[in-house]
């Protein structure tokens, strides 16, 4: 689950890593009384979900209140394109005012799991800033790493060698070493997947100050967290996709014409690749799980007919868990409640594939069924109309 | 043969008194598999269908000389019933479940490493030897003793891989579902050495995914150590990047993890790559038939 | 270090582990006010840091205000004598009142440091209660234990496991085996050495309540917790061994007549092994520690002096880390300031060992000196009289 | 020959710049013990006569090749240092300092083990292979090379033995003090072993104290496997139980732990103990002289 930066930095003093006072506004009016408040001159942020705003004018800086009053007025409402958001764009409906920091150097610091070494892996760079993705693939080198050691954590040494190696001096190292292991105990504690502060600044005082905060919490660990689970900012998220997380369905919403139904995420991406494959393309991405009940197999379905681009449905399931008879109810159910009019494409098999295929026989209803997969992806593009 | 079940794995079910448990560990028992034990605490004493139920894991090795695990427990218990099954000396532990927190697979795992314990999963549908035994939750019937191993990061794509084999007249010696979260136990390059070991097993199917690099640590195994032909089929060829796709195993960050540099890693490895799934089980039909 | 009762279960109550109602008195009348409003009968406890209490009166039984008001009066003041106060007795300057529990069942509940298995290990048995020690020796297979891996922590598992094994029904199991993983959390967070529930009894609803609570502390972790630190009882320590603690020393009083002092616990063990050997008998233990400074030595000797029991002193130092002639200083320096009416024999060798013995020498001051342990022994045995 | 040090021993000193860690650099340095590298966080760059200072033990190994570790830093920082030098590739670590929490040693000891690094200590003055190298802070000129190894749980009374035996004309292979807290790294047992494999050692002294089981641990590993004439000294023959004496370890619980039953346990293994300390070494001389 991703989180605003200003949720982050609400974490981050929490856990005693430095960031500026801030406020966060979602009106002129409060803009302006925040940056008054706050005293000039202030960085003023969009928060979306996504990186890159400074490229897109997501990040302003004000230097009195008639520039913080025209800055707030342009940014919120407005929608913002960055190199992350796609160019849909997003919505800015909150702004984060915060004092402009008196900055002497950009460092970067990241945390993440590294599944090669099946350890938390923290980073640091001496070039800190917007850039540090191009610098990531370009010189390596200058990403410098900790592998942490599961049972040991995050050792002392490692987070100050970490920052010594970053070549700071002796009391700077050692304060970034502090943040970088209280944004460690954040991480673990809170059950993250990503931590970043890019850029962490150095002050002109040698102190270290997180400007930007980003987390992305890990979904699984979400249950240890039910105050996590709040910050969760449904404006971000497709409304289809919200609907289907209320299901419990995994969907996300792709640029094509084939509505795709599939249990398991691995056989759902293996669909979209066969639909790839004979020139279609798919609409969706849907994952009814392996534990579907017929009601998450009826909502799947209706999501789909609900979509206005889905010019077909392709149903594709492989009965493990999932049983197909199951399966064949809910999706016998969803077509009686609805209106279907798109050609549903139907491809059964595994467990109790014979009453499957028996309930959607006996429904009455026209689906088109599929014996293997081959026959299957000529169907979609017929019904799509990329072959005839 | 095969490899890590066979007819002699004597299983324990942990969680075996909830709907899934006891739906599966009826399918198993019906499908061959030896279902000696179950564990659910505070149900010791009781049974199903005549497998008795014990209140730990201990109990229940000790009465029942299982040595193999299947674990159907929630997310949140999930990482010490692992734990419970390897401390009472299980020695393969499958792990059925989905969503267990990264955190807590770290330190199970690195746990593992020290104690020999073999793990399969978790978010895994398990592994079978066809005929033999049955360790998942898969649909038995679609599989077919023969020659071949898979081994796959999906759950329902292997069945389809399994269905076109068998469709195909071609068996399995066995099929293992390694799992689809970060972190795991045995990955593709430790179950194809084993597969490699295995006089049975003739060739390996490899099914992988976007994200992560366990694909590119295989090919390098496989140009190194594997003589077996290898055919693999990468899921998420046409996944948009950064897209989270279920999986949380795949997100495709930066250059790594991509599916082309996954098919070109396994190709430079003498690896065949079907670029359709509709087409996996026939490249490796061609090769056994020349 | 030790801690009374009453402050083992305020840690208790903070860790969720179940305890009663109670109160902390130290007078009649605030007994009697504690006892009515706790309601009767209440079990009246003296605090004081040694256990088998019960059997030397300091546990009681009050049926209503009277029979609080006779015990307080008895238990208050009184010099207890138990199996492990030794003859001394402690004196009872605190009474725990609480309500009498209604209890099923009494069960044993331990951690401690296992050297062996470097590891903590829960000890837990169904043969609760006063004579858990006998159990221990006579029937060692009723103390159930756990080990706990240090980079797993104690398992849910192995909690229940342990509470299973106990023969307790399930969901008292359960709850036990919470309040066994709540004692562990205490442990590890709190830097404990040893912990005891005994008996942590089973309430006729099934319940688990921590009758009596036992906590030493490490005290090398006692840095990490300035707040316990607060919780040291002065009142139940020698008040030579507080001046020694004061003064960085390491001393215990014992029932003999040679006053030793020693750099090293094992070479201070080794002193009395040899005082014993030819006869005598050491007054103390006193070991100055491998970094003692002039001034601790100097505060030793004085220690030793003040002793009315010391008939004889015996300086017995290795030089290592603490050097000959630092030690010197210190012993001529106590010497000048104090009046030294008994024999001091000085055995000196090591580090700086010359300007040892020459500032010694040179002090004008008559110290005995030894070559070796050998004549150093005769020269103490002489000096208190056991040979002549 | 000797064990675990000699003359191409790379010490580093962790905490090189405190008072402790200056001064005993440079007695180790001129009783001929290779210092090469110092370590203090925000000290890098200078040196102390020439020894040059590093911030981190990574850096120093790399420079220097250091390939030994000894330890002068205050308790809360030295398990972190252990395991900074253990991290660091150092295969001997050698840490002096007292009051190291218990919690903090489980958790190093545990990760040592599964590095193969040896740790001396802690709470120890440190080992000494006269004539070859000292790493630790015990007197050197006491010591006089040649063929007893002495192994101690206590640091003084521990130059009183080397002190009688280098009287008697007795010289010393390695004496190595393990520490006096409840979680040590090498134990008797292990250095036992050692001194049996080491071609150079005729003969062991063991200096044990009550409490803990480490002496009848050493009296087993004795019986087994020790062929070399072993003596040993018990201190705390005396020791009132339940009192603390001063190391951690010297609690007597219950019959276990006592000199009484470790005394008993040596003799049953063949050891000759002295029940003076007046008389270590001459127990020891009269069995050279037999």
């Amino acid at each position: 689950m991703r989180i605003h930066e200003y949720q982050a930095k609400a974490l981050f003093a929490k856990y005693g890593i430095p960031i500026s006072a801030s406020n966060t506004v979602s009106t002129v009016n409060e803009a302006i009384a925040a940056a008054d408040a706050l005293g000039y001159p202030v960085v003023i942020k969009a928060q979306i979900h996504a990186g890159g705003r400074g490229k897109g004018g997501g990040i302003q800086l004000a230097a009195n209140t008639s520039e913080v009053q025209e800055a707030a007025r342009r940014m919120l409402g407005m929608n913002l394109r960055t190199p992350q958001t796609g160019p849909a764009g997003r919505t800015v409906r909150l702004l984060l005012i915060e004092p402009a920091a008196n900055i002497a150097q950009e460092l970067y610091l990241g945390m993440t799991i590294d599944r090669c070494n099946r350890a938390i892996t923290v980073m640091a760079s001496s070039c800190g800033g917007v850039d540090i993705e191009e610098t990531a693939s370009s010189n390596p080198e200058a990403i410098l790493k900790e592998t942490v050691d599961p049972f040991l954590g995050l050792r002392p040494f490692q987070a100050f060698r970490l920052a010594h190696r970053l070549g700071l001096p002796f009391k700077t190292a050692r304060g970034v070493a502090k943040s970088i292991q209280s944004l460690y105990r954040l991480f673990c504690e809170q059950d993250c997947v990503l931590a970043e502060i890019n850029p962490l600044a150095i002050t002109s005082e040698g102190e270290p100050l997180a400007i930007d905060a980003k987390l992305n919490l890990d979904d699984s660990g979400l249950f240890r967290h039910p105050e996590l689970r709040e910050l969760r900012d449904l404006n971000e998220e497709d409304p289809l996709e919200i609907e289907a997380t209320a299901a419990n369905l995994n969907y996300i919403k792709l640029d094509g014409n084939v509505g795709c139904l599939v249990n398991g995420a691995g056989l759902a991406m293996a669909t979209m690749d066969l639909i790839k494959h004979v020139g279609a393309s798919p609409a969706n991405f849907l994952d009814v799980g392996g534990g579907a009940t017929s009601d998450m197999i009826e909502k799947g379905v209706q999501i789909l007919i609900n979509d206005p681009d889905v010019r077909a449905v392709f149903i594709n399931i492989f009965g493990g868990i999932l049983r197909c008879d199951v399966l064949a109810e809910g999706v016998v159910a969803a077509a009686n409640k609805l209106r279907i009019s798109v050609p549903v494409i139907v491809r059964l098999e595994g467990t109790n594939v014979d009453q499957g295929r028996r309930i959607l026989n006996e429904s009455g209803l026209s689906f088109l069924t599929a014996a293997d997969l081959g026959e299957a992806a000529t169907m979609v593009a017929k019904a799509v109309g990329v072959i005839s | 043969m095969s490899i890590l079940i066979g007819s002699d794995t004597r299983v324990l079910v942990q969680g075996m008194t909830g709907n899934e448990g006891q739906f599966h560990a009826r399918q198993m028992r019906d499908y061959g598999t030896q279902i000696v034990a179950g564990v659910t605490p505070g149900k010791g004493g009781q049974d199903i269908d005549g497998i008795p139920i014990f209140d730990t894991v201990s109990e229940g090795v000790k009465q029942t000389d299982a040595n193999a695990s299947i674990i159907f427990v929630p997310p949140a218990f999930s990482a010490d019933a692992i734990l419970e099954a390897a401390d009472a000396g299980i020695k393969l532990i499958v792990c059925l479940t989905e969503g267990i927190p990264v955190n807590d697979m770290l330190v199970v795992r690195k746990h593992l490493d020290s104690t020999g314990v073999r793990l399969v999963g978790p978010n895994t549908p398990g592994l079978i030897s066809p005929g033999k035994c049955k360790l998942g939750v898969m649909a038995g019937y679609i599989h077919k003793p023969g020659h071949i191993g898979i081994i796959s990061r999906s759950g329902t794509l292997t069945y389809e891989v399994v269905h076109q084999l068998t469709s195909l007249g071609i068996g399995q010696s066995t099929c293992v579902g390694i799992g689809g979260d970060p972190i795991i136990g045995l990955t593709f390059s430790d179950l194809l050495c084993m597969f490699e070991a295995d006089a049975d097993t003739h060739g390996m199917i490899l099914i992988g995914e976007i994200g992560g690099s366990a694909e590119e640590n295989a090919a390098r195994i496989i140009a190194e150590s594997i003589t077996k032909p290898v055919v693999a089929f990468i899921a998420g060829q046409t996944a948009p990047p950064g897209r989270r796709m279920g999986h949380a195993g795949a997100i495709v960050s930066g250059g790594s993890g991509t599916a082309a540099a996954k098919i070109e890693e396994l190709r430079s490895a003498g690896v065949t790559v079907a670029e359709s799934p509709a087409h996996i089980g026939r490249k490796m039909d061609e090769i056994l038939s020349n």
